[in-house]
């Protein structure tokens, strides 16, 4: 991989790290309410699974934390204005969590999992019938590959032959229970063979592993030959959610994991490579960590939604409400 | 005006001249080049197979496909085949394909439009005869429309295909398989949103009917007639945005207020309309409300119990004596 | 009397209690062994795995997997973790569950409880705040139970579980989560669907409410208490079997009648209730009714937006106020 | 296979296709007016799924015909007093199509296909938990098995390990479209794989070939491995529905698939095998017609539900409608 490349997903991992690590401290700090799921320990599946998107591809990414999103160009300040609910976010405070933005065709974050595989379908049917180029990515967890529609969305991007990819996180956890307690099989990749879509199993903490074979996927889906799926074999870090009491993590588990945290290992090749100094990874650091600083305390002196917001953006047509 | 066609060809005719307008339109569904009831059948021809998707037999799944092209510039028009069947897609009807203008904060407007075949008396049984209109009106965000004559039906599916909105679009399976007839010009129209219709004027009660329903309450209106006592008769067209001016200027006058649908009661349009009424125009009443809708009942397949259980123009007539 | 005890631990309680007295009790969804907000926790040390089963995420399927089971001699308690995903298992629950004993002549009992968090106010978003009940009254074979207190939400939901007749049983989140307390006897109880509570007697106007609203309604009564108003504050504790003997005894005492509900007003319980006061009770009205329930809005993710969209006592205040 | 069982298997595929004919003849005359979707052609996949089971295993059947009611016990004159919506039938006429009967496990005819993949893995979860040792048979048609329940149903049926045999009818139509439009695979039977669950292809226009493989999947089912698909593959003979104006089916389809109709093929091993004679199976087949007739003489003068059958059976509880 680019030396260039490398240095800028891991400066996306860190982003992605410490605007969590931000919302945890700001929770703890009563300074927030919103609840969040973070994403630590995933980064290198966040940032690799959108690392090789351009910027017309669209994503339809997961509740877990904001790594596909600052994947796909959201900036800190995007995030924050619209996690703390101000006029000034992407959706002006209405979407907080559902984090959306046109412009970088990242249409959806879903609330009910699942509800997103037809709709992403969707969006590639669209991009095959109106002869874009564009590919659909549309990432989830292993527990959300249970939802149903997950069946009749890749039958029908497999029959119709769409542009999209079908990305699985295989974190180990559906909420707070091991994924093994939902599957009959180790991996979830091989319901693809049900309906001939290939597919392949990466280490999701192996940056350079992950990005590449999002790549592969991605080209294979943009030349035309329909869809492709890819899981990505993580671990969570975190708890299911910033409330989740915990106790059912096998410390052997984490401490396995631990060891593999997929910053730890990007920062690694880094150094060794001499892309990165141990001094030049500490002013990054500094610099990224300064950019969630400046993006929440922007975000917190933002306007609140007013009364109009509140009744607009229902119906396009006017006095339906 | 001179032209008479079948309520089955004007939705027809509708679908055919938007596709040609506007190469974003598409029709999705199940079995849609053949047409389950007819409605699309022959687009095929014109237009082909690319534009006309049969889809796998999938409500939900459908629904949000349809969903997502919308969000990428086309304008799907999706068949589901029951609207018993919705039931199947509310999560992507009612929390996303409603909501998500809003969510996104405007960024996307969703131009679906989705038709569903409503109603009962062909003995299909619990789960393909119900009218389930008012389980889905508690949605913010969409459009519900229910046109009762061939007239209605063009314009007003040419309005669902054009609307940035979400549209549902209700076809009672009376009026399609039934070979409801009507005169539809030949030139270009279409019909807003919100207008509803008085089919018959009258001065002693307000009957505000829907979809087939409009109907029964104008065969009542004919034997009320003959008693000598004159009802106007209201065909609300659109369910949301609802024309409450029409209903409530005509209660106006006739201080007395009948619904008329074919879903069940508890819940139900009469609901909101008796609600309203008895809420913000309190005073124009001079009798009590009556709903004429169908029991909290199942739809048993035999015949002898559909009948039983389907409301028609002696409910009707039943009820507006009893406003008298 | 004596004990006091939280909501959820009533909850909790009622289960155990069930589940011991028969085996053919048994709890699904997911992760009910750890309790998603903590209704089902720590009953898997008791009963074990076996009669705590988790669930994949697949709303659909899991409310057919308990229909399945009870209609073979299990007496399933499933838990749907937020009402707004109740909208995926729609076909389950208003055509199959609420249909199907009709539909098989009555052969078929299918006893199974489905429980479900309802409500806003923590910030979650369009799809997790939702009180959704108003979307599902209008099937039927269904029985709607909503308690508000600790000892309601034990004697109900062991009444839900012993029933041979399909229950949606909804908690709110503010009661779940908030801690309400109350005092639960010791001894074994039940409580009757159909019986509506008033929760405080008045004379001025009927405010009958629902869930988490009665409170609110209870603080408007003592606000409005100052200005020398006397409100009467009926529980309705189940929507369906609704008790229309307690409400409108009220009425026709107060002449006034108030609705409260958190979810939306269009189609709602107070149109429903509001519908039978104009229909079947109008004799007994002196004003207009009044619904308080929230707008056909979206909720918003915004704490200043989902505060915009909820109901509150001030809503009542201003809603009685307009019946004076 | 047993003389016995063949005669008996023979005989039911007899009495099938004699019910659906006269339904079609009367609809034709006008009698009645209740739509069909007749099982032409497929009788050896509807009597050889319900051969093998027995009386406390649990059918859940398909719209397509009758031809698994009759397997599981149902007899002529259950189908017409339902069929005609008479009181005096199973479900007292509320029913019709919706055929029903507790008493031989009969459980559900749903309207909305697919909806009861979870209600049979349900009913398979109850024998499980009671430890009986019924088997769940779950027949569906390749259109229904798009449905996105399926994919749960089968997922939950493997990670619970439960006693129910999936059985698809691949009769090559999903309403009036090939099912191969709907298919990105020619067999639907691999989709098994994903779920690790046992599968076999069968031609079920031969009843021995899908007894047989009945037997083996309920067996598997029975001695508690878990669930075991069985795909059974043949052609829809008469169109969709009664009111299906056809000519969507291949000429050659229909033409190589009437060679091989099942009933005649059965008929040729009966009299190669010397188990029956052209005479017999010329009294035979006048019996089975004359209970069919009869069933509907009876039916016809069956009386009509009640205003208070209207009323009954919504709840058990009193007082709630
Ligand atoms: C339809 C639906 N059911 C349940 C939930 C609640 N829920 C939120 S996250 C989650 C677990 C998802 O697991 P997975 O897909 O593996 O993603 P992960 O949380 O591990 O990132 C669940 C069940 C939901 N949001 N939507
Ligand atoms: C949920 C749902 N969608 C659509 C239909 C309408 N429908 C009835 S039969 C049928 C085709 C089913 O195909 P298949 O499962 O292959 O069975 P077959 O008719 O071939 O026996 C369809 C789509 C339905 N009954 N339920
Ligand atoms: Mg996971
Ligand atoms: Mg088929």
């Amino acid at each position: 991989m680019e030396k260039e490349t490398l240095l800028n997903l891991y400066r996306k991992m860190l982003m992605v790290r410490f605007i969590e690590k931000t919302h945890e401290r700001l929770l703890m700090e009563g300074k927030i309410q919103l609840m969040s799921h973070f994403g630590t320990g995933q980064e290198a599946v966040a940032i690799g699974v959108t690392g090789p998107l351009r910027k017309e591809d669209i994503l339809f990414g997961t509740h877990r934390g904001v790594g596909e999103y600052i994947g796909k160009g959201m900036s800190a300040a995007d995030i924050w204005h619209e996690y703390m609910g101000k006029r000034t976010g992407l959706s002006k405070g209405k979407g907080t969590l559902h984090l959306t933005d046109k412009n970088l065709n990242i249409p959806f974050v879903v609330s009910s999992l699942g509800s997103d595989f037809s709709i992403s379908v969707g969006a590639a049917l669209a991009s095959k019938m109106k002869k874009t180029d564009q590919v659909t990515m549309d990432f989830f967890g292993e527990g959300t590959c249970n939802q149903a529609d997950f069946h009749p969305a890749i039958n029908m991007a497999a029959v119709w032959k769409l542009p999209i990819v079908f990305a699985v996180c295989t974190n180990h956890f559906c909420e707070m229970s091991y994924y093994t307690e939902y599957y009959p099989t180790e991996d979830v990749a091989i319901r693809a063979k049900g309906y001939a879509v290939p597919f392949e199993i990466v280490d999701g903490n192996d940056i350079e592993a992950a990005y590449d074979a999002t790549e592969r996927a991605v080209n294979h889906a943009r030349s035309g030959k329909g869809p492709y799926l890819v899981e990505y074999k993580t671990f969570r870090m975190s708890l299911h959610f910033s409330g989740d009491p915990g106790g059912y993590v096998k410390q052997e588990d984490f401490d396995y994991w631990a060891q593999r945290d997929p910053i730890d290992l990007c920062q690694k090749k880094l150094f060794e490579r001499k892309i990165l100094s141990p001094e030049e990874d500490k002013k990054l650091r500094a610099e990224v960590q300064a950019e969630v600083d400046a993006a929440v305390e922007s975000a917190l002196k933002g306007p609140d939604p007013t009364p109009e917001d509140f009744i607009s953006d229902i119906y396009e047509q006017t006095g339906v409400l | 005006m001179g032209r008479t066609i079948s309520y089955l060809q004007a939705l027809n005719e509708a679908m055919a001249e938007e596709m040609r307008r506007d190469p974003a339109v598409f029709i999705l569904g199940e079995d849609v080049r053949m047409g389950a009831f007819g409605q699309t059948s022959g687009l095929v021809n014109e237009f082909g197979a690319e534009r006309l998707v049969n889809t796998p037999i999938a409500e939900n799944a459908i629904t949000g496909v349809a969903m997502g092209a919308a969000m990428f510039g086309l304008r799907p028009v999706l068949e589901l085949m029951f609207c018993d069947f919705a039931m199947l897609a509310m999560d992507e009807l009612c929390n996303q394909l409603g909501q998500w203008r809003y969510v996104s904060g405007g960024q996307y407007s969703i131009p679906v439009t989705i038709r569903t075949a409503t109603g009962g008396g062909f003995r299909m049984g619990y789960g393909h005869s119900q009218c389930l209109e008012s389980q889905i009106f508690q949605a913010p965000g969409l459009i519900l429309v229910e046109p009762s004559t061939p007239y209605d039906a063009k314009g007003l599916l040419k309005s669902a295909i054009r609307s940035n909105d979400p549209v549902l679009f209700f076809e009672h399976k009376k009026l399609i398989l039934g070979g409801v007839m009507g005169e539809v010009p030949e030139e270009e129209y279409t019909i807003p949103f919100g207008e509803a219709v008085i089919r018959k004027e009258g001065k002693d009660a307000t009957v505000a009917a829907l979809g087939f329903m409009v109907y029964e309450a104008l065969t009542a209106a004919a034997e009320l007639a003959k008693e000598g006592i004159d009802i106007e008769v209201i065909d609300l067209r659109t369910i949301v945005p609802l024309d409450k001016n029409t209903i409530f200027k005509s209660v106006e006058k006739t201080g007395r207020l009948v619904t008329v649908e074919e879903g069940r009661i508890r819940g139900g349009i009469g609901a909101e309309l008796a609600a309203l009424a008895v809420s913000e125009y309190f005073d124009l009443l001079d009798a009590p409300v009556q709903r004429v809708a169908a029991p909290m009942v199942p739809i048993g397949g035999s015949a002898v119990l559909e009948d039983m259980y389907m409301p028609n123009k002696n409910s009707v007539i039943a009820a507006v004596k009893k406003t008298l």
